[in-house]
């Protein structure tokens, strides 16, 4: 468990992968998982998704 | 390659993703791909790849390129993006796939967008009867390499020197009506009509009509999608034979 | 590396088997040696062992170098010999060696001595405000792709450029009057002496040793050969802190 | 067995080995084996020895 960095609400480790980004359940902020071991987040990178390579 | 011999102001642009496969697999490294949240199927460019794309590219594509124009007596020089700080991109800090159904950040990746070409380099090298071989990758502004796509970087170059025209040699004869039909190549598409071009076309085609939009952005006066694997690539596809776009 | 920044007139000329062998190692193919008749021990270098080379110095030390070079703000562009025919070599055709006590012919060698440099290629970049960044290979007359020793590159370059001094940097502090003992460096080595220290020198200093000779004959004022594990070694060896030889 | 390209004596091919440079043994020209399966063998090149890489 660790918090949001926005809202500072709440945010569940359970079953996250490495990387992952995923909304804040009460503010909405995309999050990203930055470390599982201890569990860590911060906003995700706001630019629009690039062309692939 | 015959074709560019007594060419003047030619720019040659390449890329390599067979040799870069290729040698990813013999130094145990295959190349992996990841799906975009939005469906683009893409390679996955971690640093591990970056030094394979940089071993295959800048070493043995190039080389043998400048050697193999050499002994047709046309004087070439190898350059990467990162040579002269040629090619400027921005590397993609954004870059998502989708893994076991949830979406994750390639925090490690080192693919990089196009931002700039500095023509001077180019220039000082066309003066002095050189023709340049440009290829991936390029570099950051604050020095860290990257990969670019290669069409993009012809797109830049091309728009950099003013060219009047981009010719993108492919294993196909241009863009196709019927993919599976080499037979039913478009023979002009017109400016406004790319953007519709760009969304019903797929792969390789995608990039390389993304390209030529940025190409004629950047002021060059036309672009030539046409086939690579011919006689005398250059001269037809100058005289148009394949997808002309402008 | 620092030490480049704002020197104006440099070119750098690299070597990198340390590289080479890495690679080749991870492709599988690890260097081989051979002993020739008169008992001097040298790396292969058949067609396998020339694409590592490239891969390697070509692709990714030349890569990192000029990358390193521009996040300094020095403005390098990496050339091998293949560049614009910038090195002409002479492929060695008698290359033997001793195999189970018989003398046998290396045919597929694609070693080579160093011909000619050509100048203008390089004083067009140097006009430019470029450094160019140098290596191994080299080209035949023919085209044919061969590898070289990066001194003798080195000496070639300079005396091309008809430069003042040319540095050879390594990891040790100069000529050692006893190879074992780092403070015996001998500081001065006149011109008419150098075949003897050739002759008493072994390995790698041999090779430096004969390279700055050919450097002297080809017009360099004076060549040093110094230390470069350390903070300023190009300030240190143009001091004269090193083996001088003029 | 094949002909000494130069004076047309015998040369042996027994325990040659492939690239193999030895003497004639009637003029004394140095030959290389060219080929073991024919056995061929063709005047060696007669610069000097080069400095190894």
């Amino acid at each position: 468990m660790t918090e949001c960095p926005v809202c500072a609400a709440d945010v569940e480790s359970k079953d996250k992968i490495a990387g992952e980004v995923f909304p804040c359940v009460d503010c909405g902020t995309e999050l990203e998982v930055r470390a599982l071991e201890p569990f860590a987040v911060e906003p995700a990178p706001k630019e629009a998704e690039d062309w692939g390579e | 390659m015959e074709d560019l011999v007594g060419r003047a102001g030619c720019v040659l642009v390449h890329g390599g993703s067979e040799s870069v496969d290729r040698l990813g697999k013999e130094l145990g490294r295959p190349p992996e791909f990841y799906t975009t949240p939005s469906g683009v199927v893409s390679r996955r460019c971690e640093p591990a790849h970056l030094a394979t794309v940089v071993l295959a590219l800048a070493g043995e594509v190039q080389t043998s390129l400048v050697a193999a124009l050499g002994r047709r007596g046309v004087r070439a020089v190898g350059l990467s993006g990162v040579d002269g700080r040629l090619v400027l991109a921005r590397r993609r800090s954004n870059v998502r796939a989708v893994r076991d159904g949830r979406v994750v950040r390639l925090a490690d990746d080192l693919s990089g967008t196009v931002e700039t070409v500095d023509a001077s380099l180019l220039r000082g090298l066309l003066g002095l009867g050189i023709v340049p071989v440009v290829g991936p990758p390029a570099v950051t502004s604050e020095g860290t390499v990257v990969n670019v796509d290669a069409d993009l970087i012809a797109a830049r170059v091309a728009g950099a020197l003013g060219a009047e025209t981009l010719l993108l040699l492919t294993n196909v004869p241009g863009l196709l009506r019927e993919p599976s039909d080499r037979t039913s190549v478009v023979p002009r598409v017109r400016r406004e009509e790319l953007p519709g071009a760009i969304e019903r076309a797929g792969g390789r085609m995608k990039k390389k009509l993304h390209a030529a939009g940025e190409a004629l952005e950047a002021g060059v006066g036309r672009v030539v999608i046409a086939a690579s694997d011919r006689a005398h690539p250059i001269a037809a596809a100058l005289a148009g034979d394949g997808t002309e776009i402008r």
